[in-house]
């Protein structure tokens, strides 16, 4: 038998035949479908025991307490509490997705933490007379915001700096009717397990510019000029005539006398977006302080704390007095912005911040270092302004840090010097002293007394999911409302053609990359480089619906892409929150926005 | 064996404030990557979606509603049922729920068309998480690959979990309390409720039956299984046909 | 797809549909199979070589498939349904009974110059056979089929032993770029083969050697009129491949007509007047 | 006419050179690849390379492979006219058809290859059909008839010169071809069920009102249009692609005949098309949309989608091109003929966008927004790919095979009138 | 002629011989357990049930091949003399490292198999689905798709993928074969997530 090539077609076409007729390739169709299951880049998640475990959400004051499914110890989903009295068994978007923020990609995952302490105690040393240490706060009522005064009170000069805090608390509970100036009370305002427990007994008038989610839920919405709310607050108050409220305001006589009708007829409390902001004072008139606006009651603390440095708002520090500033920013909060912060810090200060995000003060420090994030570090949440109640409770770590930490209190503590115990536990003992009100437990949901608790079982039970809940006590009227304003060194131009309004308040911070899913996947949230424009302001500038822009404001310049909505009034420009924006805008800006 | 369940929704949309919490629940539970960065509101994946919808009118007249939208449960003709070439997709006679095989799914996308609420989903992207963060992934729901067709299946996974608990009890029928979906358990403000519609006395199949409540596109008689509410005559108008003038709805 | 294949449903619409594809499927497979199935019974019969003249022939003009029968003007018009095979018409045979060709006296027929001896029978393709006494037939080139091809460049003759078919390949010649077929006017096996210049190329013993075997070939009175109408073909062709001017005498053709038209597409003409398809 | 391929060219065509040839193609080849490159980036990449979208979930290919589809029916319509019907005159394009049915067929295919998100699982439509899916339908009538396609075009490559050759292929072509009538059968039942399933596909979707239809049992009468549209449009395709190949390769292919007898097939069918997809309309307007909760008029108020779409798709490119198809004065021009071929052609195309893109375009919900989609380089090239590839494969077929059986009778028909011309003209 | 048809038929048998002989072979990749470890000892010699090492946890979930805590418990030293035991000792017990056993029956990720449900509420025996596992005196080898990534076990026992056969195995149609002659299969989801 010769090769022909005839042969060799044959001895080809014999094979296939053959091969028709074997498992083989039929075999490897299946296989190949199979594979595309499991083909490389699917992941597969990890199989193990599943057990809940509670810890306390630390993304904002509201402090919400979450059961975190655990699988093998690791969280993978988080839901409220139902039993829990404040948060209802709610959690916020952001706090739904807590437990991807350790491996956000865009964490800060390294720090130079030597150069840092080393720059740090040069300065301290070196700094002259007059010179200030600083820490900035931007969550104080933390227990670690008393380990920073401590500290501050134990370096000559030190510095305690944070955003005021309010002096008073909201109950909710006791309002008929709620007048709000703008605060965002169904987005981010207090603890909204609670806000959305009391929303059944409560009218709710929402008076601001543009009908956000809160204005869309309110009773009623108050469509007002942007900057009028003084002028609106004077009538409710009677201050004005309603006819010139309205003028000034853009809002029918007939809406405002109706508000000012209902707001004196109940138990009312009006609410500003800005918890410092004079139009609190409106509060006093209502009658309110006392039932809707009481004091705020604070969980006790050890006696050896009481030597600590008072809290003094950024505006108070003298210009270029700062030498060393070290900012807190492991927690997102109340930031101040940074045109804020600039003036006061000495031309040669040596600036070191505490974060995991890079977009915060982050692009101003000198010195970044890694903080941990939630749900890492063991940490107890601030209050929140709708709490009426001293609480204490304890964001159990749920995971180890995924990354090399450095805790901010801790390193506070190093640099002056003060004992190195955990001051969670003294705190937790410090209450367990004072033996007032009761712990709640998570797991089976029971609320024992104090009395009947050991302090360790008390220690163990705030680690392993609960809290400790002061005494509903005589509610008290709040020292000192309002009339302390935000400074703003940002000039306000008044040839920008429109208002800022924050339409969507942001804390900065990382969020989990799944946050996507509101942003860009749906559009259900502004994502921070948006802003939105009234079909007229955008005709007027050239504008196209999507197209790219520039936000310009006193401060500087910022890449936005517009969004064309009728529902923005003329005249306004809609931004969401966040650093960025809050440098470029600081409060009551205004702005234009031209075509890129 | 029990009776056959009808598994259903209600959503008050009065009560809907639009924060996604609901989102957010329904992709950490059913393992939804994050978007990559071309993604778009066309092109993610979001089972449930809360859609910001208005009155069409201008400021100050305009009003905005929350409406989230998943998928709809069809109990009748199920559009996207009888489209699918080769039988990915089927409707449960034990509980109503509509499944979707994604490794059954070729991803032709006819599925997609078929659906009048656009309530699936196609995965145009490999499913990716940033490092470390597949760790956080639901063992009780396997990640979807690339090129195929998912959609909201009231969280599947819990009613399996559901299952095992009853089973281990020694019980074949699941307790309520045990199943109910992500979203569900989500909602801060209890505007979703779910149950089972063939239960009289469970509280979605009263939502149901009051007089505010109202599907979406009705009259195509696909009965979808998801109840809306609410007490705004012109929320309800969203149920029917859009209307052309109102095309303004940049906003998405 | 299957009964046993998760998924199948025993129902209305399954049985329906599969059954129907199923139906599709082996009606294809059926068609193919049976085509492959009768392709080799025929290749087994040797009947290639004449699906090969059929095929050939079907792809020839209409006007070029006329009878024998119109050539002598017997009939006004009429296409042959036998492929140029006489030896199965029933109406030449018939018709052959009733008008008996006229004899011609002359021994050869001189058409536009050219010899065409009546002691042979022509087959349509420019063949000739003619029966030696020995009862062999030899076979040859027609005049105008020499000239034709004129000294062919190659030339592939069978070897003695093989069998040649009537239609069928008789041997093939290379002239210029013409490939040519010629073909066989009888069955039969190789005896001898010849050469241009001994004026014949094959030496056949024909299979059987009764009337019908040379019946299909012209001869006598037929010759002329058919040659007349193939000078006709031969213009058109020239003319069709671009061998402007044709013919310019009007009249003989020259003895190598290849070499007289260089620019002709003689492939195509030689295609044409072999009767290749 | 120095070809280095000339023995296998057909005997007494007459082809353009070996360089010209290879000239032709290059550019041809060139987008392919271009065009393969682009496939391979959707297939390696994924289905994010083009611009579809949840919404937009069908996209530039559906719309061409209905098109293409459509335009490919000449093959089936032309064996059923021929083989069933003994219209013997259209056996002179038959081959032409087959080749084009071929490369539309296997072109939408591929296409479809692409265009699935998991084209490894594509089997899954046979091993576990839905056969309620229009889908299913489609699949399988689709495979099949290019199998059958696949099976008709075996003997034109058979016939090649140089194939011919060999006794095996020879003989194995002649029985094939006796046995092509069961072809032409098969080939007209599935095309029957496929051009309407791919109808159906679009009309029983409840959920798209816009094209949601009535119909007989199972089928909606997208179903009927959509068979009786590819018939009508199929033998005007047949002869525009002729009517361009002639054009391109400076020859008389088929006689004038039987471009009058297809455009009159052609123009019947496309009137009987227009009346019925008018019934249709009508019927959709007044009974089947209002009864979804929809008015018709919503549809169109979507700018640009107005009613002048509906206008164009009936009257400018249906009723118009029949009428011309009809009327044997206007028949007698091929200028008249080749435009209303490409009207026709046009409708076909406009019906199948419409049933597409303006479907996925137009919002169901009252809060959807109305969509554009435009599709990206990616999507273009998978397509151009095709395009090439049909070019190709009737470029290569033309050259080596026998499309047009006529070809040579009327060259050399054109000769006799030449020297007759010549000899009037007292040449001789 | 004759040369074609031994062409055509050598490669015939060429490619059947692969097909049938050498492609099972080739597909599956072998690797071997880490622990050679004999389910009929312990059964033997220390009384064990399937359910005292492979165990459901408290809420019902099934815990799968036991940890090296289970049998640290009894093995902290050698309880016999072999080989096998004193390795197994050195290599995991004493280091307190987890051996990476290799599970034959572990199902796609795409399917939610529960065991209790089968187990408790089905009174499915261990045996029906894993064969005489429990009763074997050494672990057989594990074999792999590569291709798929399954396990032979549950995708593959018969090469040639026809059709429900093969009773008692882990495959899909095995699932689907006991869930049908129950009366209880409903839809994909029921089984898979």
């Amino acid at each position: 038998m010769t090769t022909t090539r005839r042969n060799l077609l044959k001895f080809v076409g014999g094979g296939a035949a053959g091969a028709l007729l074997t498992p083989a390739p039929w075999r490897l169709i299946t296989d190949t479908a199979l594979w595309s299951e499991n083909w490389p880049g699917i992941p597969r998640p990890a199989r193990g025991e599943i057990r809940a475990r509670f810890t306390h959400c630390t993304l904002c004051p509201a402090g919400c307490a979450v059961r975190a499914r655990c699988v093998n110890g690791q969280p993978v989903s988080l839901a409220g509490v139902k039993p829990h009295p404040i948060s209802h068994g709610a959690l916020c978007p952001w706090g739904i997705a807590g437990h991807h923020l350790p491996y956000h990609p865009a964490r800060v995952r390294q720090g130079p933490v030597k150069e840092a302490l080393a720059a740090v105690s040069r300065a301290i040393t070196q700094r002259g007379a007059g010179e200030r240490v600083a820490v900035l706060d931007l969550r104080p009522g933390r227990t670690v915001s008393w380990t920073y005064r401590r500290a501050m009170a134990a370096i000559d000069d030190g510095l305690y700096l944070a955003p005021r805090q309010p002096a008073y608390a909201i109950d909710l509970t006791a309002a008929k009717t709620v007048v709000s100036f703008g605060a965002p009370l169904f987005d981010g305002w207090g603890t909204p397990g609670n806000v959305f427990a009391a929303r059944a007994n409560f009218r709710l008038v929402q008076i601001e510019p543009v009908e956000t989610r809160t204005a869309a839920l309110a009773d009623v919405w108050l469509p007002i000029r942007p900057g009028t709310e003084t002028a609106m607050a004077a009538a409710l108050a009677g201050e004005i005539t309603i006819a010139e409220a309205a003028r000034e305001t853009g809002v029918e006589e007939q809406a405002i006398s109706a508000v000012k009708e209902a707001i004196g007829n109940s138990p009312a409390v009006v609410l500003a977006a800005d918890p410092g902001s004079p139009l609190m004072s409106l509060n006093a008139k209502l009658r309110a302080l006392g039932r809707t606006v009481v004091a705020r009651r604070e969980s006790p603390v050890p006696d050896a704390w009481k030597k600590a440095a008072p809290s003094t708002e950024m505006a108070a520090v003298p210009d270029k007095a700062i030498r060393v500033l070290l900012i807190d920013e492991s927690l997102p909060g109340g930031y101040v912005p940074w045109q804020d912060i600039q003036p006061k810090l000495a031309p040669n200060a040596v600036v070191v911040v505490f974060s995991s995000s890079s977009e915060g003060y982050a692009r101003h420090a000198q010195y970044v270092l890694p903080a941990p994030v939630y749900p890492e570090m063991a940490e107890d949440i601030g209050p929140a302004i709708d709490t009426v109640a001293a609480v204490f409770r304890i964001a159990a770590p749920l995971i180890a840090p995924v990354v090399p930490v450095v805790n901010p209190g801790e390193l506070v503590a190093r640099i002056a010097g003060l004992p190195q115990t955990d001051p969670l536990r003294d705190r937790a003992d410090a209450i367990h002293k004072a033996g007032r009100g009761s712990l709640l437990s998570y797991a089976d949901g029971k609320s024992t007394s104090m009395k009947e608790v050991t302090a360790d079982d008390f220690w163990k039970t705030l680690n392993q999911g609960g809290c400790w809940m002061d005494d509903t006590g005589k509610k008290a009227a709040p020292a000192g409302l309002g009339k302390f304003g935000r400074s703003g060194t940002c000039p306000t131009a008044h040839d920008l053609p429109l208002a800022v309004v924050v339409a969507e308040a942001r804390r900065g911070g990382l969020e989990s990359p799944l946050m996507s899913k509101l942003e860009r996947e749906s559009n259900l949230r502004m994502t921070a480089n948006r802003v939105a424009l009234s079909p007229a302001d955008a005709r007027s500038n050239g504008i196209e619906n999507g197209g790219r822009c520039v936000l310009e404001t006193a401060c500087g310049r910022l890449s936005v892409v517009a969004m064309i909505d009728a529902g923005v009034p003329a005249g306004v420009v809609e931004v969401a929150g966040g650093p960025r924006m809050a440098d470029l805008c600081g409060a009551n800006q205004r702005a234009r926005v031209v075509r890129a | 064996m029990s009776a056959n369940k009808r598994y259903g929704m209600s959503i008050d949309i009065d009560k809907c404030n639009g924060c996604g919490a609901c989102m957010m629940a329904c992709a950490v539970e059913n393992n939804i990557p994050p978007a990559p960065e071309a993604a778009n509101d066309r092109r993610g994946v979001t089972w449930i979606r809360v859609y910001k919808v208005d009155n069409h009118l201008a400021y100050p007249e305009r009003r905005t509603a929350f409406v989230p939208v998943l998928c709809q449960q069809c109990g009748h003709d199920t559009p996207c049922v009888h489209v699918c070439p080769q039988q990915a997709v089927d409707v449960d006679p034990e509980t109503g729920i509509v499944g979707q095989m994604p490794e059954r799914c070729l991803g032709c996308r006819y599925c997609m068309v078929a659906c009048p609420y656009h309530a699936r989903y196609f995965n145009w992207w490999d499913p990716k998480w940033p490092a470390g963060m597949e760790k956080t992934l639901n063992p009780d729901v396997a990640p979807r690959m690339r090129g195929v067709v998912e959609k909201c299946n009231f969280c599947h996974g819990r009613w399996h979990a559901a299952q095992q608990k009853a089973a281990a009890a020694g019980q074949r029928e699941i307790d309520a309390a045990d199943y109910v979906p992500a979203c569900v358990e989500a909602c801060p403000t209890g505007a979703l409720r779910f149950g089972d519609l063939s239960d009289s006395s469970t509280e979605v199949a009263q939502d149901a039956q009051r007089p505010e409540s109202f599907r979406l596109l009705e009259k195509i008689g696909t009965e979808p299984k998801i109840h809306y509410r609410s007490r705004r005559d012109w929320v309800r108008e969203i149920a029917s046909a859009p209307r052309p003038e109102g095309k303004d709805g940049l906003r998405g | 797809m299957l009964p046993w294949i998760y998924g199948f449903n025993w129902n209305a619409g399954h049985i329906i549909f599969l059954g129907a594809f199923y139906m599709v499927l082996a009606a294809l497979v059926a068609t193919v199979a049976s085509a492959a199935i009768r392709s080799r019974r025929a290749l087994r019969m040797d009947q290639a070589e004449a699906i090969r003249w059929h095929s050939d022939f079907e792809s020839m003009p209409a006007c070029d498939q006329v009878c024998r029968h119109v050539l002598t003007g017997e009939f006004q018009s009429r296409q042959c349904p036998h492929a140029f095979d006489c030896r199965e018409c029933e109406t030449h045979a018939k018709l052959i009974q009733c008008h008996p060709l006229p004899r011609v006296e002359e021994p050869e027929e001189d058409v536009f110059g050219m010899a065409f001896p009546l002691d042979r029978f022509y087959h349509r393709g420019h063949t000739w056979a003619r029966l030696e006494k020995d009862g062999t037939v030899l076979v040859g080139l027609d005049e105008l089929g020499a000239r034709l091809l004129g000294r062919p460049d190659a030339l592939v003759l069978p070897k003695p032993g093989d069998r040649v078919h009537a239609n069928g390949a008789a041997f093939h010649a290379r002239r210029r770029d013409a490939e040519v077929r010629v073909v066989s006017p009888v069955d039969g096996e190789v005896v001898e083969t010849g050469s241009a210049e001994r004026g014949w190329y094959l030496r056949v013993k024909p299979t059987s050697n009764d009337a019908k075997t040379f019946r299909h070939l012209l001869r006598g009175a037929e010759i002329k009129p058919w040659i007349q109408r193939e000078m006709e073909r031969l213009q058109l062709a020239l003319t069709a491949e671009g061998a402007a001017p044709a013919l310019a005498d009007g009249g003989v053709p020259v003895s190598d007509i290849a070499a007289a038209y260089p620019a002709a597409d003689w492939d195509a003409v030689c295609g044409e007047m072999f009767l290749e398809g | 006419m120095a070809s280095v391929d000339k023995e296998f060219i057909t005997r007494g065509l007459r082809r353009s050179s070996t360089g010209r040839f290879l000239l032709w193609i290059l550019p041809w080849v060139a987008l392919l690849v271009f065009g393969l490159y682009s496939a391979g980036l959707c297939l390696v990449k994924g289905l994010n390379q083009t611009n579809m979208d949840n919404r937009f979930a069908f996209g530039l290919w559906i719309f061409l492979d209905l098109t293409v589809i459509a335009l490919g029916a000449g093959a089936f319509f032309t064996g059923f006219l021929l083989y069933i019907l003994k219209i013997d005159e259209l056996r002179s394009v038959i081959n032409s058809a087959v080749v084009i049915g071929l490369v539309c067929y296997s072109g939408a295919v591929t296409v479809l290859a692409v265009d699935v998100g998991q084209p490894l699982r594509s089997w899954f439509t046979f091993w576990y059909p839905n056969v309620h899916s229009m889908l299913t339908e489609v699949t399988f009538c689709i495979s099949c008839y290019l199998t059958v396609l696949l099976i008709e075009y075996l003997p034109i490559v058979l016939r090649n010169r140089k194939l011919h050759d060999v006794p095996s292929f020879l003989v194995f072509e002649h029985e094939l071809h006796k046995l092509i009538y069961v072809l032409a059968g098969v080939g007209t039942f599935l095309s029957f069920f496929h051009q309407g399933s791919l109808g159906g596909l679009y009309g029983v979707l409840r959920g798209r009102p816009f094209a949601f239809r009535e119909g007989l049992a199972v089928w909606p009468s997208t179903f009927f249009l959509f068979i009786l549209s590819a018939a009508a449009v199929g033998p005007s395709f047949i002869l525009l692609t002729t009517w361009l190949v002639e054009k391109l390769s400076r020859k008389r292919l088929v006689r004038p005949t039987v471009f009058r007898r297809l455009a009159r097939i052609s123009g019947l069918l496309l009137a009987v098309y227009v009346l019925a997809k008018a019934v249709d309309t009508l019927v959709w307007i007044n009974r089947t949309s209002p009864g979804t909760g929809f008015q018709a008029w919503q549809y169109y108020s979507w700018k640009p989608f107005g009613t002048w779409i509906l206008f164009a798709e009936i009257v400018v490119f249906g009723l118009l091109p029949a009428l011309v198809m009809l009327t044997p004065r206007l028949r007698a021009h091929t200028g008249w003929l080749v435009t209303a071929a490409a009207m026709a052609c046009c409708g076909v195309a406009l019906n199948r966008f419409v049933m597409t893109v303006q479907t996925l375009a137009l919002p169901t919900l009252s809060f959807d927004p109305y969509l554009s989609y435009y599709p990206s380089w990616q999507e273009v090239g998978t397509f151009l790919a095709v395009v090439a590839y049909g070019v190709l494969v009737y470029s290569f077929s033309f050259r080596y095979f026998n499309l047009f059986p006529e070809e040579r009778e009327l060259r050399l028909e054109a000769a006799a009138q030449e020297e007759e011309e010549l000899a009037l003209a007292g040449r001789y | 002629m004759i040369g074609g048809k031994i062409a055509f038929a050598s490669g015939m048998l060429l490619a059947l011989a692969g097909g049938w002989l050498a492609f099972p072979r080739i597909l599956y990749q072998t690797r071997q357990q880490p622990v050679n470890f004999s389910h009929k000892v312990h059964a033997e010699k220390a009384g064990a049930k399937c359910e005292d090492c492979h165990s459901f946890r408290d809420d019902g979930t099934y815990a799968g091949i036991p940890t090296l805590d289970k049998c640290s418990g009894c093995h902290t030293a050698a309880m016999g003399t072999t080989a096998e035991e004193k390795n197994f000792i050195d290599q995991y017990v004493t280091p307190n490292r987890e051996p990476q056993w290799l599970s034959y029956a572990q199902q796609p990720e795409n399917v939610y198999f529960s065991h209790i449900a089968h187990v408790k509420l089905g009174h499915v025996k261990c045996e029906q689905c894993h064969g005489n596992e429990g009763g074997t005196g050494a672990l057989r080898p594990y074999q792999q798709d590569p291709i798929s990534g399954y396990s032979r076990d549950i995708w593959g026992r018969p090469v040639a993928p026809v059709g429900l056969r093969n009773e008692g195995g882990m495959k899909m149609d095995d699932c689907v074969n006991c869930h049908r002659r129950q009366g209880l299969e409903y839809s994909c989801l029921g089984c898979h997530k």
